[in-house]
């Protein structure tokens, strides 16, 4: 186990995260990919930090986390307001901007 | 004296400014006891200046200094402007008083009053203005207080008409004016008329003779349109829509006179002696202008129908005399036939306007007739004017048009001395013919002629005296050296030629008697000739189809050139030049906009495309 | 022994997410989920990270998945909802820009030798076996600032939050 | 006395303030909110009016009612106010006219609070323009201006013929964004040649002269499309049209005068010798602005399009005047814009005080209105005549030493070629516009006021009141005595435009003129 085979698996898990965002229409489980990639942003702060041989790296994580759980409070609040406005959780019925 | 000329300038101007702020005064009788008073104060104080003549008054005060240009408001009471003052405070006295009488009844006496006092105060700063722009500033001022009186009757189009007509004349010619008075403060390096003088004599003038000569050209545009010259003429005529007063007191005695009054001002400046000029060939253009005017508008005056017309077209005529005489260098004979035309010429019109007052407003001499027992005040003062105007000794127009003929006759413009006793004759004719028309035969009109109150034919019996009397006082008494005493300029005593004299009073009557022949026994009488030259006669009831060229200038040339502009400014700049960035920016918005199509996945996946991008381009092509 | 647990957890972090982004039923996707929460908290104790293992664990996996679930179960989505929202979009060109990604990642993880035993060793942290207090220490210390703001953003996440969701009062 | 100037400026600025904080719920929460923001132009009124009373013009001090706050010490940036005589002018100029579009708005109705609100802080931005010493708040101030003017016009304003207010206030703010961003850019290029944001330190210091001819059009063209300078100027009339009166009013009065002004302040001030390269061609396009202008005026039909194309044709006198680069020329150009503010401020409010009660300003629908308006239609025919150039009227004497100014210049060089246009065609040009400007307006007080009563006007109602009155009396009043007696601000504007550096290029040569100074 090296800081590369950590930053792969944190890139891996990004990834699945990112493909996650970019191919689902729930937006439910679009911020549940979100979340992904934020733990594997973790990781790789984590990983980082255990190879540079400090504490840093957790601390970030420490902050990262209490983002995002403010993030997720208020993202699933706004869905739940917007569900309760268009009675849909599809992103792309979601695109008043648009026009 | 300096405080005593402003007086002068200014009480006429504080009676239109207290009218017109004071709009209690405008409806009781007290506002035009203001204005009739102010331009006594006038007439008074000219009295003054004119029993201290041998004193010329100067004062000024600086207007506007720029720079190295200082433009000043100063006043100058010299014999010329005395004398236009006495011409401008009497008549304007005597008019003042009539219109009394004339507008009585008239619910806005007060309006017309402060106007009437406004322009009396604009023409008296032209007379009093011893500089170029400040005379400029008084020309412009005329041409609006005119403006406000030719439009007095707003409510009829045909008033509001003549009197944008007047004001646009105007300001076409005042465009030359302004021109000449820039050319010459080129050429002299000063707008003062002394200054202006001494520059002259010195030699002092920069630039070629053509520069001077056009400059003189310039002026007298400017000349051209207030004195109502060929072609600028057309407003006068119109501007007969005023009230009568009015035109008695603007369009006949003292505004038109005003061009005549600038020129001998301005020219007397380049005179270099006896009929010498410095401005060249200007003088010929100059008697030319006035000799086609003199006598285009005598034919003209031979047909109209309506009697102010006939004094408008007549005022033409005379005013082409006095062109006639700035041309041929006779600037104090010019002046002298402004002086007595303006007493006979405000004592016909107010004779017109007396005997309309008295036939309730009819114009037309068709329906009127047999007035001269119905209004003998009117009659016999309307036959001194007319024999003044056509030059019956010893009346005042016998010197004064005999002089000019004379003047010519010195300059060997024999064509022009021509036109002008063949103008002589036909003054004549359609003189009579009006007086005949009016006064003998029946009376053809529907409503009661009766005379006119006191406070209208005193005004009459007054003008009428000095009408009589003005041109033997000025031909033997002091009027010689007054008139020739401006800048010492206008040498020689008045002297007329016996032989000349005769033969512009053989032309007269020669006129008087066919007018007697055709209009004596009947109204008529006209018709036969009428019947004889029919194109000749639509020509000049046509008035040679002048008005209607300018018709169609304004409406095919500008009004299409307008058009265009605005064609320009919608098509070009907003279509073209505004619309193509327009179209541009729109165009290119519009492909981008599909771009976001507000899915949230493909926002995503550019945004990851783009990270990928630009990691593969940091570790490839940076490294 | 390490290595094992890694590969262990390595497959059951990319297995679990991989089923969490592919579920159609939100709540079975919440909890795989959770699952790889679970796996990144063991690779966590494997780094000598206890102490955000176990908030991994308490926030992530706990807190955080359990709102999440509210949330699905109060919107209580109908299958034939589901079945509209889902089709496939998208598919190809994400998993080519994903895999661009990632292959990018390994290649310069490559380039710069972390897969070396050698430039890529673990030192873990030098003083301390991830205690609590070690943790604790830097956090009150020097990036107490932070700390505050953090908490500070807390709070006005959970006012915003109900505040958005509140029924208008109108 | 710095603080007169301060005065000015905060003024309008408190007003603001005090106002968001005012209830509208009823007419007398109208009334009192009329009255605050009229109480506080007029406190801005008398200090401009003490300002121009305690300008020494003969000082040598060109900058007085200093005010310098450091602020941005690194950059060099601090809040100074100062005026010199054009500032003078020009914030005379702004409190009259806005003292009476204060006393015009009093008509309209509709959310009062938040149109004094925008009104106050235009004012302030232009208050400001006429004020800063500084290039930053220079900028600053004239784009704070523009944001006011569209809001208003979006929301107060009218359609103008077949264009919605939406395009108008669009399109207006569109170009005076683009060009005050095109002048930004030349401002910027002042500050990195020189280090300050000082505006009195431009004069000292030594621009190449291939910077200056450079940057010269860049800054010019940025602010001169404000002025507006054809053919730039397709935004005005429109604008004008669109506007609510009293924002045509400031609009027109003082808002197109920001760009002449920037012009002298900076590129003037700054780059003498780019304007002697560049401003012949200037004297081309003002003739354009000038004849042109006009003759679009007379074909146009609705009332504030034909002042809103005179006021361009106007605007081109102003640019002959700076085009000419002499005191005289200079002087009446300033002079022109003061006196066209007043002037044109006059024809908006009186427009607005019918339109509000016939809803149609199309010539052709109007007439005959003088019989049951006697006071406005009065005045229209005196503001007619002054904006036609009577003598008497602060336009005449204006124009008049802008046409004594061009005839002095000697011809104006055209930049890239070898021509000269002769100093006279000019002339000629602002002569005859003259004429046109008369034949036009003298149609439009035909049409509108005279000729026969109309029954459809029957319902009119004049202006009565003082208050409705006091506006339109003070213009007028304003525009008389310096037309009558020009002193009383020539002389300021004098005490300005001696120490510009511009004077000392003049442009070309042509055969000498005597009498001119050359």
């Amino acid at each position: 186990m090296t800081v590369g085979h950590l930053i792969t698996l944190s890139g891996v898990l990004f990834t699945i995260g990112m493909v996650g965002v970019m191919s689902r229409r729930n937006i439910l489980i679009v911020l549940l990919s979100v979340e992904l990639m934020l733990n594997a942003v973790a990781l790789a702060f984590v990983g980082f930090g255990a190879w540079r041989g400090n504490l840093d790296g957790q601390i970030m994580v420490f902050f990262a986390i209490t983002v995002a759980a403010a993030e997720v409070a208020v993202g699933l609040a706004m869905v739940i307001a917007l569900f309760r406005l268009r009675l849909t959780v599809d992103t792309d019925r979601v695109s008043l901007l648009k026009d | 004296m300096a405080f005593l000329a402003w007086v002068t300038l200014l009480a006429p101007l504080i009676a239109a400014i207290t009218l017109l702020v004071r709009p209690r005064l405008r409806g009781s009788s007290g506002g035009p006891k203001l204005a009739i008073f102010s331009v006594f104060i006038c007439a008074a104080t000219s009295l003054v200046f004119w029993l201290f003549r041998s004193e010329t008054v100067t004062t000024s005060f600086e207007w506007m200094t720029v720079g190295d240009l200082t433009i000043s408001i100063g006043l100058l009471v010299d014999n010329l402007s005395t004398l236009m003052l006495l011409v401008v405070g009497l008549v304007g006295s005597a008019i003042f008083v009539f219109a009394r009488g004339y507008m009585k009844g008239d619910p806005s006496i007060g309006r017309f009053y402060a106007k009437f006092a406004l322009f009396v105060f604009s023409m008296l700063g032209i007379v009093l203005a011893d500089n170029f722009l400040m005379m400029f500033i008084f020309w412009e001022l005329v041409g609006a207080s005119s403006y406000l009186l030719i439009g007095y009757y707003f409510e009829k189009p045909s008033a509001c008409d003549a009197a944008k007509k007047a004001f646009l004349t105007n300001r076409v010619a005042d465009f030359g004016f302004l021109l000449g008075i820039l050319m010459i403060w080129s050429l002299t390096g000063s707008f003062e008329f002394a200054k202006i003088a001494d520059a002259v004599k010195d030699g002092d003038v920069s630039g070629p003779q053509w520069q001077l000569t056009l400059a003189g050209i310039l002026i007298f545009v400017g000349a051209m349109g207030k004195s109502a010259q060929v072609p600028f003429h057309v407003w006068l005529p119109d501007a007969m829509e005023g009230p009568t007063p009015v035109s008695a007191l603007m369009h006949a005695a003292t505004m038109v006179a005003a061009g005549v009054f600038m020129i001998i001002r301005a020219f007397s400046c380049f005179d270099l002696g006896v009929g010498a000029t410095a401005l060249g060939g200007a003088s010929m253009f100059i008697a030319t202008t006035g000799g086609v005017t003199a006598f285009l508008a005598a034919t003209i005056a031979l047909v109209q129908r309506d009697i102010k017309k006939v004094l408008a077209y007549s005022t033409l005529s005379q005013l082409g005399y006095m062109v006639m005489a700035l041309g041929a260098g006779a600037y104090s004979i010019a002046m002298f036939h402004l002086t007595t035309h303006a007493f006979f010429k405000g004592l016909l019109f107010l004779c017109a306007g007396s005997v309309i007052h008295g036939c309730h407003h009819e114009q037309d001499m068709f329906k009127m007739g047999g007035l001269r027992k119905k209004m003998p005040a009117t009659f016999w003062c309307f036959t001194i004017g007319m024999f003044a105007l056509m030059g019956l000794a010893p009346l005042a127009g016998f010197f004064s048009k005999d002089l000019i003929i004379d003047s010519l006759h010195q300059k060997h413009l024999v064509g022009l001395q021509i036109g002008a006793t063949v103008t002589a004759a036909l003054t004549a004719l359609y003189m009579t013919r009006a007086w005949l028309l009016t006064f003998f035969g029946e009376y053809r009109g529907h409503a009661t002629p009766h005379e006119s109150p006191p406070v209208m034919t005193r005004p009459l019996k007054f003008l009428a005296f000095v009408s009589a009397v003005i041109g033997l006082v000025f031909y033997y008494g002091h009027g010689q050296d007054y008139l020739s005493a401006w800048h010492g300029k206008f040498a020689g005593p008045l002297h007329m030629d016996p032989t000349i004299a005769v033969v512009s009073t053989v032309a007269g009557v020669v006129g008087f008697l066919i007018a007697l022949a055709l209009y004596k026994k009947s109204h008529r009488g006209g018709e036969k000739i009428v019947a004889r030259f029919p194109r000749l006669h639509s020509l000049l009831v046509e008035k040679y189809y002048i008005d209607d060229s300018y018709h169609w200038l304004v409406q095919n040339v500008q009004q299409v050139i307008a058009r265009g502009c605005r064609w320009f400014e919608e098509a070009i700049v907003v279509g073209v030049l505004v619309g193509w960035p327009v179209g541009v920016t729109r165009w290119t918005g519009d492909r981008l906009r599909r771009m976001q199509s507000g899915r949230l996945a493909f926002y995503a996946s550019c945004f990851v495309g783009g990270v990928t991008i630009l990691i593969l381009f940091l570790y490839t092509v940076a490294h | 022994m390490i290595g094992i647990f890694f590969w262990l957890f390595a497959a059951l972090l990319t297995v679990s997410g991989l089923l969490a982004i592919t579920r159609r039923n939100a709540v079975s996707a919440a909890l795989w989920a959770a699952v790889s929460f679970i796996a990144i908290a063991g690779i966590f104790v494997l780094l000598q990270a206890y102490f955000l293992a176990v908030v991994e664990v308490l926030v992530y996996a706990g807190a955080i998945m359990v709102l999440f679930l509210f949330v699905i179960m109060l919107l209580n989505l109908r299958e034939e909802d589901l079945q509209v929202l889902e089709g496939p979009r998208l598919h190809i060109l994400g998993v080519l820009l994903a895999a661009g990604f990632l292959g990018g990642l390994v290649w310069t993880c490559r380039r710069a030798g972390l897969y070396d035993a050698k430039n890529g060793a673990i030192k873990m942290t030098a003083e301390s076996v991830g205690e609590t207090k070690s943790l604790a220490a830097p956090l009150f210390m020097e990036y107490v600032l932070p700390f505050e703001i953090a908490s500070f953003l807390l709070l006005a996440a959970i006012v915003g939050a109900v505040l958005i969701t509140k029924k208008r009062l109108t | 006395m710095g603080w007169l100037g301060l005065v000015v400026l905060l003024s309008p600025l408190v007003a603001c303030v005090r106002l968001f904080f005012r209830p509208e719920k009823n007419d007398n929460d109208k009334e009192a909110i009329r009255r605050l923001a009229i109480g506080h132009v007029t406190v801005s009124l008398v200090a401009a009016v003490l300002m121009w009373f305690f300008y020494k013009p003969d000082s040598d001090e060109r900058w007085q009612f200093l005010i310098d706050v450091s602020w941005v010490e690194t950059m060099n940036l601090s809040f100074r106010l100062g005026v010199d005589g054009i500032g003078v002018a020009m914030v005379l100029l702004t409190s009259l006219v806005i003292w009476a579009g204060c006393y015009v708005s009093c008509s309209i109705k509709d959310r009062v609070k938040e149109h004094y609100i925008l009104l106050m802080a235009l004012v302030v931005g232009v208050f400001g323009v006429f004020l800063s010493l500084d290039l930053f708040f220079f900028y600053f101030f004239y784009e704070m201006a523009v944001i006011p003017m569209f809001l208003l016009i979006g929301i107060w304003g009218s359609r103008a013929a077949k264009y919605s207010k939406e395009y108008a206030t669009m399109k207006l703010t569109l170009y005076l964004t683009a060009g005050a961003v095109l002048a930004l850019v030349g401002v910027l290029a002042i500050y990195s040649e020189t280090g300050t944001f000082d505006i009195r330190a431009l004069k000292a210091h030594e621009f190449s002269e291939s910077f200056q001819i450079a940057w010269f059009p860049v800054i010019f063209l940025g602010f001169a499309s404000i002025i507006p300078m054809w053919p730039f100027h397709s935004w005005s009339p429109i604008g004008h049209a669109a506007a609510p009166s009293s924002v045509s009013m400031l609009h027109a009065g003082v808002l197109m005068k920001l760009g002449a002004f920037a012009v002298l302040r900076i590129a003037y001030e700054a780059l003498p010798d780019g304007a002697s390269y560049w401003m012949g061609w200037v004297g081309v396009l003002c003739c354009m602005n000038i004849i042109y202008g006009g003759l679009v005026a007379m074909a146009q039909r609705d009332l504030k399009f034909i002042i809103g194309f005179s006021s361009s044709s106007h605007m081109g006198y102003v640019l002959l005047g700076l085009a000419t680069m002499n005191t005289t020329g200079l002087a009446g150009a300033v002079f022109l814009m003061f006196a066209h503010g007043i002037m044109t401020a006059l024809a908006f409010g009186l427009i607005g005080w019918f339109y509000e009660q016939t809803h149609t300003r199309v010539v052709d629908d109007l007439g005959g209105m003088l019989k049951k308006l006697p006071f406005i239609g009065t005045c229209f025919i005196i503001m007619a005549m002054a904006s036609a150039g009577l003598p008497g009227f602060a336009n005449f004497a204006s124009e008049l030493l802008v046409i004594l100014g061009a005839w002095s210049s000697g011809g104006f060089a055209l930049a890239g070629t070898d021509l000269v246009l002769p100093y006279w065609i000019p002339v000629i040009a602002a002569i005859w516009g003259i004429v046109i400007s008369a034949t036009y307006l003298l149609r439009a007080v035909k049409d509108t006021w005279l000729g026969p009563e109309n029954p459809r006007w029957a319902e009119l109602k004049d202006a009565q009141t003082k208050r409705q009155k006091a506006p339109f009396v003070a213009l007028i009043v304003v525009l008389a005595l310096t037309g009558c007696f020009p002193r009383l601000i020539v002389d300021t504007i004098k005490g300005g435009v001696r120490h510009l550096p511009a004077l000392s290029k003049s442009v070309g040569d042509a055969e000498p003129v005597k009498g001119a100074e050359r």
